[in-house]
């Protein structure tokens, strides 16, 4: 019998009790919603959302893409011929020689994780994460953003200009060298081989271009 | 034909013709619903017949009480997409024969009497006289009443127990 | 009400007719009203807004029946057509029959039956048989347990509500509507809730009153479904209830009547206990006696009783279907009785 | 014709008839259960408009009333039987039920 | 019957004069962009970020969006986390129960197109594009509470954009 | 009891489910409303982690490590994090050992608060539900500043953490550790001592000790059962024998030992130690580079380890072997909510529908993680 | 009084009207694209199991029977309660005797345990043997 | 209490062959038992009284290298606080070992797992299944040479 009144004294105090609770909540308490098209948080430094590439910086030194998880940096890089500026000035920022040109610095922000790996191995600092968040697509192609500033002629160009020199610099040597005929210099350059593997992604164990960073 | 003449062949309608649904439908469950509008039916004939302490009791009990149990009743026996749902009647034909023959004759005596049509009385209060006559003239069935409905309740309970 | 209708018509059946359509505008703004105050009511109980975008928040429910009247309205395919659709027929016509009774005034009632307050007990339990058909004819297995369990809960909680509406009865000796709020006339004091007009004597019934009145808003939370008695239709057991496969208007309409019966038991506790459409203040201040200040009293303590529904709902946790029964069974029903016996005590003493 | 005593006492005969039927040619045992119901109202109809027409006055209502009861009991037990017919022999077809029985 | 049978179901931007926009679609469209019941789904990480979204910091409630746990009664399924192969057939099925009209969101680099699993992930289901049409696509992983209410917001625009009325050319 | 003849019937729970916390199917086999056998069908948010980490350098299986447990991924960087390290032979400097054990706790405490909410969600109550978001809400501030991300931080390295601190951070740890206790009481009387509540969990689900042991369990599942277990202390790792702190454990308050409810207040008493350690830790952080100890090259020797850590839903333990590459050989988790899960249909048996609920918002799985 | 009813018969009428006329006029606009999946039952996302036939509780029944035994002595109290200020002391011991054996009954059912839902059996899991004992 | 020690207790009950010491790998010395005779060891390791593992933290299959597979227990003690390591190795294309799941009921779970992700057969365990990808799935996708199957009930597996 005691433990019935018992009950019903804590049903309802403890019912009592919460009820206060939600009415403080009620009258006294601040809402803390964010209104959020028409208010905005002020997102910290270190927030990591959209990369960026500043193409201006980058060397195409494919550290990123070694770095990267998930792979969904792609670069084909084309060896500046000399006397080709890479650029407007031919250096970074930081005043480092710029020997590759860019013709494609893809990220394909439908896979990126946000993991910010990236960021840290590249030399030249151009490669970082922003504040941008808002850039939902209706169609998921435009979610893959091109960084590179050669347009596709340009690119063309290039790499046809590259692949003369190569071939000029191949027949120097041959004719330099004629006698250890093995050694041949590649047509492309390295890191162009390193960029196939999305093309084949479950032969992941030797087309991993990060293995051995 | 006055309103009243109106709203009472549009109730003996939907009642007779519900009933009619109650009996011959294939499936309980439409056979529930449709009893579920013939009771319903017969409260507006209360109501009709100026009683209207009965129709509400009508709709509370029989509505909300005993179709539900009747519901339930079908609930826990027969399976809902079950063939045997769908009862099918036996020997139709003599005992439509048969029943048609009592039910006219019925009719026939009904109305072929002479009853005895007293002046109709009215009133418009009916739940207090009721009240009181339960207290006073009817004080026996009353209690006994509540006998009956002790031994359905012991006997009820008793019996699903049983059924458990 | 009816006396205006009546010389602005004549007597003849569009009189009738108009009665209720009030009510169903009232129905209709206070469902719209409802829904978007127990959002918003939750939103600041939560520290949030609540929908504040749509016109600034105020147009919210009217875009919700909108956009849910453009909804495909789906049968499933192993339903029963025929009673799938009816269940939200008759689950509303009940919700609605019961407004019949309810006064909002001194003036206007849309029928002041003399046995009105056993009418609406009776009336409401209607909506069990449309609960059952609407969980049955879904062919579902959430649905059918959803409405067994919604009319096994309605069904219990009808007697404590009833045995709670019989004290005031006993009091008031009558059970018209209309004449319950009239003998609660002439100020707080003589609301039900403090014992009625009387001596001084009353206040010995005061804690009974007062049980009484607890046990029945109790039991008319768990006639409505709401939390914490919300089992039939609780998320995180059933999915949505007995109206998981309705979509569309269909749903609509169940939610429409689900707001609608909310108000109804309220304004019926605020009949039975606390004077209806009667002004605190009796006729002090008989301004607020004229009927528009009355139906505003009678909204008004009406929406007090629906936000402290709100209120509960969005507080508590909810109760299991066996220890609902519990509670019905083991602590209001027997408190009932003595409440019962108490006054019937007083009464004839 | 103005609706008078024996419109009612039709229709009651109707529903009446109809009860019937479904006692004596259903074999569904809850089927059999609301014939009788059905029935029953029947018998209130009759009650009640001898009430108003027949000069029974309220008494006539009392005793409608505890028509109802009945019907209640009879409904709660023979539903309570008829589970328990259920239980026992996984059918409620009362032939089936005979057979079985023997 | 059934006007909104009409309804295109696929974006296109319109040319201005092109289409007679009538007061109906208007409304009509108002309506439905401004009560968008989202069915309460979640997958895996974003779903959180769902939830948070929904809680008082950010919430979804503002925009008129509640969570329905019944597809039926929902207009918005958004799609938060991986899709695996298991789950994918579960995920159409619960789409297609849904009442017309409806819409998808994709949150998410894993439901956009299998995010940090598509390359070694065996049973990821590359994109949910690929079993359900997908109106908007949120990057992020996960997005940001602000970029899931972007996309809504997109979305709306969207459902604007629709129209019950046939092209004029 | 016998019931009504008739057969069982199965009622399926999920994979979409409000309160299945994810993409779980539970087939229930019902009598009635009682249960009779639960059969939790897993998997459906398999995400083949450990196919990953085999194609991975060490350093990139880190992001995938945070997506197994999202609620906690901190607790997940931290175990694989020293597991790889103790395989290097790696010494992390002071700093960082301190930097990570806040966040940890840190971490625990949000995971917790999640657990603690959608447990009160499912029993119906959902105003606590938001109250335990808006809190957590002020931990991910906190992680958001450190690290930018609100969910997955990838914060932990091997050998250090991907960046200090900022200035600002003890700051608003404190003030969070402040703020913080009196948001337990309220929630407490809101929702743990709320009578519904305690009747809803009380009795139910109750996992005796030497089952949950032999049956895995662990973390607050099985210190909710009342064994006195937590790695942090009973096999300390990182410096976690620095701090004082208690272990809560479940002492059948309300019902019997091991229900529901005492697992979820073993949640709710070891927020409050959490704090406990924060507070001691939060100032005496030792400066120094979080970075020297990071490896320009992560390449183990030959070897495996099984190092298991103490995260907030118990133990999880990495199983590594490393073949001298760059990349492991093989990684595998021992998730704890995989083994806690697997107890579901041993404790949810007779229970009614809506105890299942509650079972398994005590039992606070994160599907990521069972599925991997 | 006739009149009164009259009106709660439009009311009834009025209420059906509506609802008819909502679920008409929005048959106008929605769409219709039924499809064999859309069409089927909800149930999680799976496909269903079995019938969709439970095995219900016989308590469902036991209440709804209680219920009803109590509704009839509600009808049987409410006429009653009108009369009781006039009738006084004998009415107020009729109904205490109707009232007592109903209680009595009531009382019976609950003592019996029928009245309650079926409560969770929680079986608590054992292992086949002792094999653990030092926490204890 | 120390590996060898353990080694030794085992040893006075077991045949030698069955058991052997592995130090040499770093960073944990391990046992390697006879697939055969598990689930005998287990049995003992769990009742014994100076052991005690009553706590099975971690069963996990792998591949070991071309010709085998192994399954690696880590067991531990609530009572004695110690842990242990022990494995199981068994050829590729005849991958059994007897299960563990009537000592330890958390392997059943585990040894699903094992089964689904590398194909090794647990005799005697009570429900063999695949546990996490469907049933109707392709091969085992953990061993080092699997090839991923191409499509799943109508979808593309690959990007
Ligand atoms: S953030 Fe991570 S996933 Fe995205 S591009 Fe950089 S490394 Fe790759
Ligand atoms: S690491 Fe930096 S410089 Fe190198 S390719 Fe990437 S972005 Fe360019
Ligand atoms: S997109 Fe990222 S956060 Fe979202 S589910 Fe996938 S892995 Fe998790």
């Amino acid at each position: 019998m005691r433990k019935y009144f018992k009950n019903i004294y804590l049903g309802f105090s403890t019912i009592w009790i919460g009820m206060m609770i939600t009415l403080k909540h009620l009258l006294f308490y601040k809402n803390i919603t964010i209104q959020y098209p028409e208010q905005r948080l002020q997102l910290p430094e270190r927030e990591r959302n959209r990369l960026y590439v500043n193409i201006d910086d980058c060397i195409g030194c494919d550290q990123c893409v070694r770095a990267c998880p998930v792979n969904c940096i792609k670069i084909e890089t084309i060896k500046a011929v000399p006397g080709d500026k890479v650029g407007k000035t031919g250096e970074t920022s930081a005043g480092k020689k710029k020997a590759l040109f860019v013709p494609k610095f893809t990220i394909d922000f439908a896979k990126c994780c946000y993991c910010e790996l990236c960021v840290f191995p590249c030399p030249t600092v151009c490669i970082y994460m922003t504040d941008v968040f808002e850039f939902s697509e209706f169609q998921r192609n435009d979610l893959v953003y091109d960084f590179t500033d050669l347009t596709k002629e340009q690119a063309e160009e290039k790499r046809k200009k590259a692949e003369e020199w190569a071939l000029e610099m191949q027949k120097k040597k041959e004719a330099a060298a004629k006698k250890p005929p093995e050694k041949k210099v590649p047509l492309k350059p390295e890191t162009n081989d390193k960029n196939k593997s999305d093309e084949s992604p479950d032969s992941k164990s030797d087309d991993k271009p990060s293995k051995d960073s | 034909m006055s309103l009243y003449d109106g709203i009472f062949y549009a109730f003996a309608i939907i009642t007779v013709v519900s009933a009619f649904i109650v009996v011959l439908s294939k499936n309980i469950i439409y056979s529930a619903v449709s009893l579920f509008i013939t009771l319903f039916g017969v409260a507006g004939f209360f109501v009709l017949l100026h009683a209207d302490f009965i129709a509400v009791t009508q709709i509370m009990i029989y509505i909300g009480g005993i179709l539900v149990l009747l519901i339930f009743g079908v609930m826990l026996t027969t399976k809902i997409t079950d063939v045997k749902l769908k009862t099918k009647n036996i020997n139709a034909l003599t005992s439509a024969i048969f029943v048609i023959g009592i039910t006219a004759v019925l009719i026939f005596i009904m109305l072929t009497t002479n009853w005895k049509v007293a002046e109709v009385v009215k009133y418009d209060e009916t739940i207090d006289k009721i009240g009181v006559l339960l207290l006073t003239d009817y004080l026996l069935p009353f209690e006994i009443a509540s006998i009956i409905l002790l031994i359905a309740l012991i006997g009820a309970a008793m019996y699903a127990r049983k059924s458990k | 009400m009816e006396q205006f209708l009546i010389d602005t018509f004549g007597d003849n059946i569009l009189t009738y007719i108009i009665m209720p359509v009030p009510v169903l505008i009232f129905l209709s703004l206070f469902a719209l009203g409802a829904v978007l105050a127990e959002r918003k009511v939750s939103a600041y109980m939560q520290d949030r807004y609540g929908p504040n975008r749509v016109g600034k928040g105020i147009l919210q429910t009217l875009a919700d029946m909108i956009k849910l009247f453009q909804k495909e309205d789906i049968t499933p395919a192993k339903a029963d057509k025929l009673l799938y659709n009816l269940a939200p027929f008759i689950v509303f016509t009940a919700t609605f029959m019961g407004y019949a009774v309810i006064p909002f005034c001194s003036l206007y009632i849309g029928a002041d039956l003399n046995i009105g307050i056993f009418y609406f007990l009776a009336i409401t339990s209607l909506s069990i048989v449309g609960i059952l058909i609407a969980g049955w004819a879904s062919n579902n297995k959430y649905s059918l347990f959803g409405a067994m369990r919604a009319v096994a809960q309605i069904i219990s909680y009808e007697i404590p509500t009833a045995l709670a509406i019989l004290i005031v009865v006993m009091i008031a000796g009558t059970l018209s509507m209309q004449e319950i709020v009239e003998l609660q006339g002439g100020g707080i004091l003589n609301w039900f809730i403090f014992g009625g007009p009387g001596g001084a004597t009353k206040y010995i019934l005061l804690p009974f009153l007062f049980a009484a009145f607890m046990v029945l808003y109790i039991s008319t939370l768990a006639e409505t479904n709401r939390t914490p008695f919300d089992i039939p239709e609780a998320e995180s057991e059933l999915v949505a209830g007995f109206h998981t496969e309705y979509s569309g208007m269909k749903f609509a309409m169940f939610f429409f009547a689900e707001y609608g019966q909310m108000f109804a038991v309220s304004a019926i506790v605020a009949t039975l206990f606390l004077g209806g459409w009667q002004s605190p203040f009796g006729e002090l201040i008989p301004v607020l006696n004229t009927p528009v200040a009355q139906i505003i009293w009678f909204i008004l303590k009406g929406c007090i009783f629906v936000f402290v529904q709100m209120w509960l709902r969005w507080t508590l946790p909810r109760l299991r279907v066996d220890q609902l029964m519990i509670l019905c069974w083991k602590y209001l029903i027997p408190v009932s009785f003595i409440n019962l016996f108490a006054v019937g005590l007083y009464i004839v003493l | 014709m103005e609706v008078g005593l024996n419109h009612f006492l039709i229709v009651s005969a109707l529903l009446f008839g109809i009860g019937l039927f479904a006692l004596v040619s259903r074999r569904n045992a809850i089927l059999v259960l609301m014939g009788i119901e059905l029935m029953l109202n029947a018998a209130n109809i009759n009650i009640i408009a001898f009430s108003r027409y027949g000069g029974l006055g309220v008494d006539g209502q009392v005793i409608s009333i505890f028509v109802i009861i009945l019907a209640v009991a009879e409904a709660a037990i023979a539903l309570a039987i008829v589970l328990n017919i259920y239980n026992n022999f996984s059918t409620i077809n009362i032939d089936e039920v005979r057979t079985l029985k023997e | 019957m059934g006007i909104l049978n009409k309804l295109d179901s696929k974006v296109e931007q319109f040319e201005s004069g092109n289409i007679i926009i009538t007061s109906a679609d208007k409304l009509l469209n108002w309506a439905r962009l401004s009560s968008m019941w989202q069915m309460s789904f979640g997958l895996a990480c974003c779903a959180i970020e769902m939830m948070a979204t929904a809680a008082s910091h950010y919430d979804l409630d503002r925009f008129g969006i509640i969570p329905r746990p019944s597809p039926r009664q929902s207009d918005v399924i958004i799609i938060s986390g991986t899709v695996t192969l298991k789950m994918a057939t579960r995920v159409k099925k619960l789409y297609d129960q849904m009442p017309d009209p409806k819409y998808v969101l994709s949150m998410g680099s894993c439901s956009n197109c299998g995010g940090p699993y598509w390359e070694h992930g065996y049973h990821v289901l590359k994109g949910v594009d690929r079993i359900i049409p997908v109106d908007v696509y949120i990057p992020g992983c996960p997005p940001r509470p602000e970029a899931l209410l972007e996309g809504l917001i997109h979305l709306q625009e969207k459902i604007r954009s629709q129209s019950i009325a046939k092209k004029v050319s | 009891m016998a019931e009504l003849k008739t057969e069982e019937m199965i009622l399926n729970m999920g994979p979409q489910h409000p309160s299945t916390h994810g993409v779980l199917r539970l087939e229930l086999v019902m009598n009635g409303e009682i249960i009779e056998d639960v059969k939790p069908h897993i998997g459906y948010l398999h995400r083949c982690f450990e196919k990953h980490a085999e194609a991975m350098t060490y350093p990139q299986v880190i992001p995938y490590c945070d997506r197994m447990d999202y609620l906690a991924s901190i607790s997940n960087e931290f175990g694989y994090a020293i597991a790889v390290e103790k395989l290097m032979g790696i010494e992390v400097p002071e700093r960082v050992e301190y930097i990570r054990v806040i966040m940890a706790e840190l971490q625990r405490v949000a995971s917790h608060l999640v657990a603690i909410g959608t447990n009160g969600l499912d029993i119906g109550a959902f105003t606590p539900f938001l109250y335990c978001f808006i809190d957590r809400e002020r931990i991910l501030e906190i992680f958001e500043i450190t690290c930018g991300a609100r969910l997955l931080y990838n914060y932990i390295w091997i050998g250090g953490v991907s960046r200090d601190i900022p200035e600002d951070f003890q700051k608003k740890v404190k003030d969070f550790v402040k703020y913080f206790r009196p948001r337990i009481k309220d929630l407490n009387n809101l929702l743990s001592y709320n009578k519904i509540f305690i009747d809803r969990t009380a009795n139910i689900g109750v996992l005796p000790p030497d089952v949950a042991i032999n049956a895995g369990a662990s973390g607050p599942t099985l210190r909710g059962s009342g064994v006195k277990f937590d790695l942090r202390k009973d096999d300390p790792y990182s410096i976690y024998d620095k701090f004082d702190y208690d272990i809560p454990v479940g002492e059948g308050e309300k019902g019997t030992v091991g229900d529901c409810w005492d697992r979820y207040m073993v949640r709710v008493y070891e927020m409050e130690e959490s704090l406990k350690i924060i507070e001691q830790a939060i100032d005496n952080i030792p400066e120094g580079d979080v970075l020297s100890a990071v490896p320009k090259r992560v390449r183990p020797q030959e070897g495996e380890i099984y190092f298991r850590t103490e995260t907030p839903r118990g133990e999880l333990g990495y199983y590594i072997i490393s073949d001298g590459t760059v990349n492991p050989k093989r990684v595998k988790a021992r998730s704890p909510a995989f083994c806690n899960l697997s107890l579901i249909s041993q404790i949810s048996q007779g229970a009614m529908i809506a105890d299942i609920v509650a079972i398994i918002g005590s039992l606070d799985i994160v599907l990521g993680e069972i599925d991997r | 009084m006739l009149s009164d009813f009259g009106q709660v018969l439009v009311f009834m009428i009025i209420a059906v009207a509506f609802v008819a006329f909502v679920l008409l006029a929005s048959k106008v606009f929605y769409p219709k694209r039924p499809s064999k999946e859309k069409l089927s039952t909800y149930e999680c996302g799976e496909n269903t199991i079995g019938e969709t036939w439970l095995k219900f509780n016989v308590r469902f029944y036991v209440v709804a029977l209680i219920f009803i035994v109590f509704d009839v002595e509600i009808v049987f109290l409410f006429p009653w309660a009108v009369v009781f200020r006039e009738m006084g002391m004998i009415a107020f011991v009729e109904m205490a005797i109707f009232l007592i054996i109903l209680i009595f009954g009531f009382i019976y059912v609950l003592a019996k345990g029928d009245l309650y839902w079926d409560k969770p059996k929680p079986v608590i899991p054992k292992l086949e043997r002792e094999i653990f004992n030092s926490q204890k | 209490m120390d590996i060898s020690e353990i080694l030794s207790i085992l040893n006075s009950v077991f045949e030698k062959e069955t058991i052997e010491l592995k130090t040499d790998i770093p960073v944990e010395p391990f046992l390697i038992i006879a697939p055969s005779k598990i689930n005998a060891i287990s049995l003992f390791l769990r009742d014994e009284e100076r052991l005690q593992f009553d706590f099975l933290s971690s069963l996990s299959g792998v591949d070991y290298d071309e010709e085998n597979l192994a399954v690696v227990y880590n067991l531990y003690s609530f009572v004695h606080k110690h842990k242990l390591m022990i494995k199981v190795i068994v050829p590729k294309n005849e991958p059994n070992v007897k299960t563990v799941s009537n000592i330890w009921t958390t392997t059943d779970w585990h040894e699903r797992e094992a089964y689904d992700l590398f194909g090794i057969v647990f005799e005697d365990h009570p429900d063999l299944r695949r546990i996490l990808l469907p049933d109707d799935w392709e091969g085992y996708p953990l061993r080092k040479d699997y090839k991923v199957q191409e499509f799943y009930k109508g979808m593309k597996v690959r990007y």
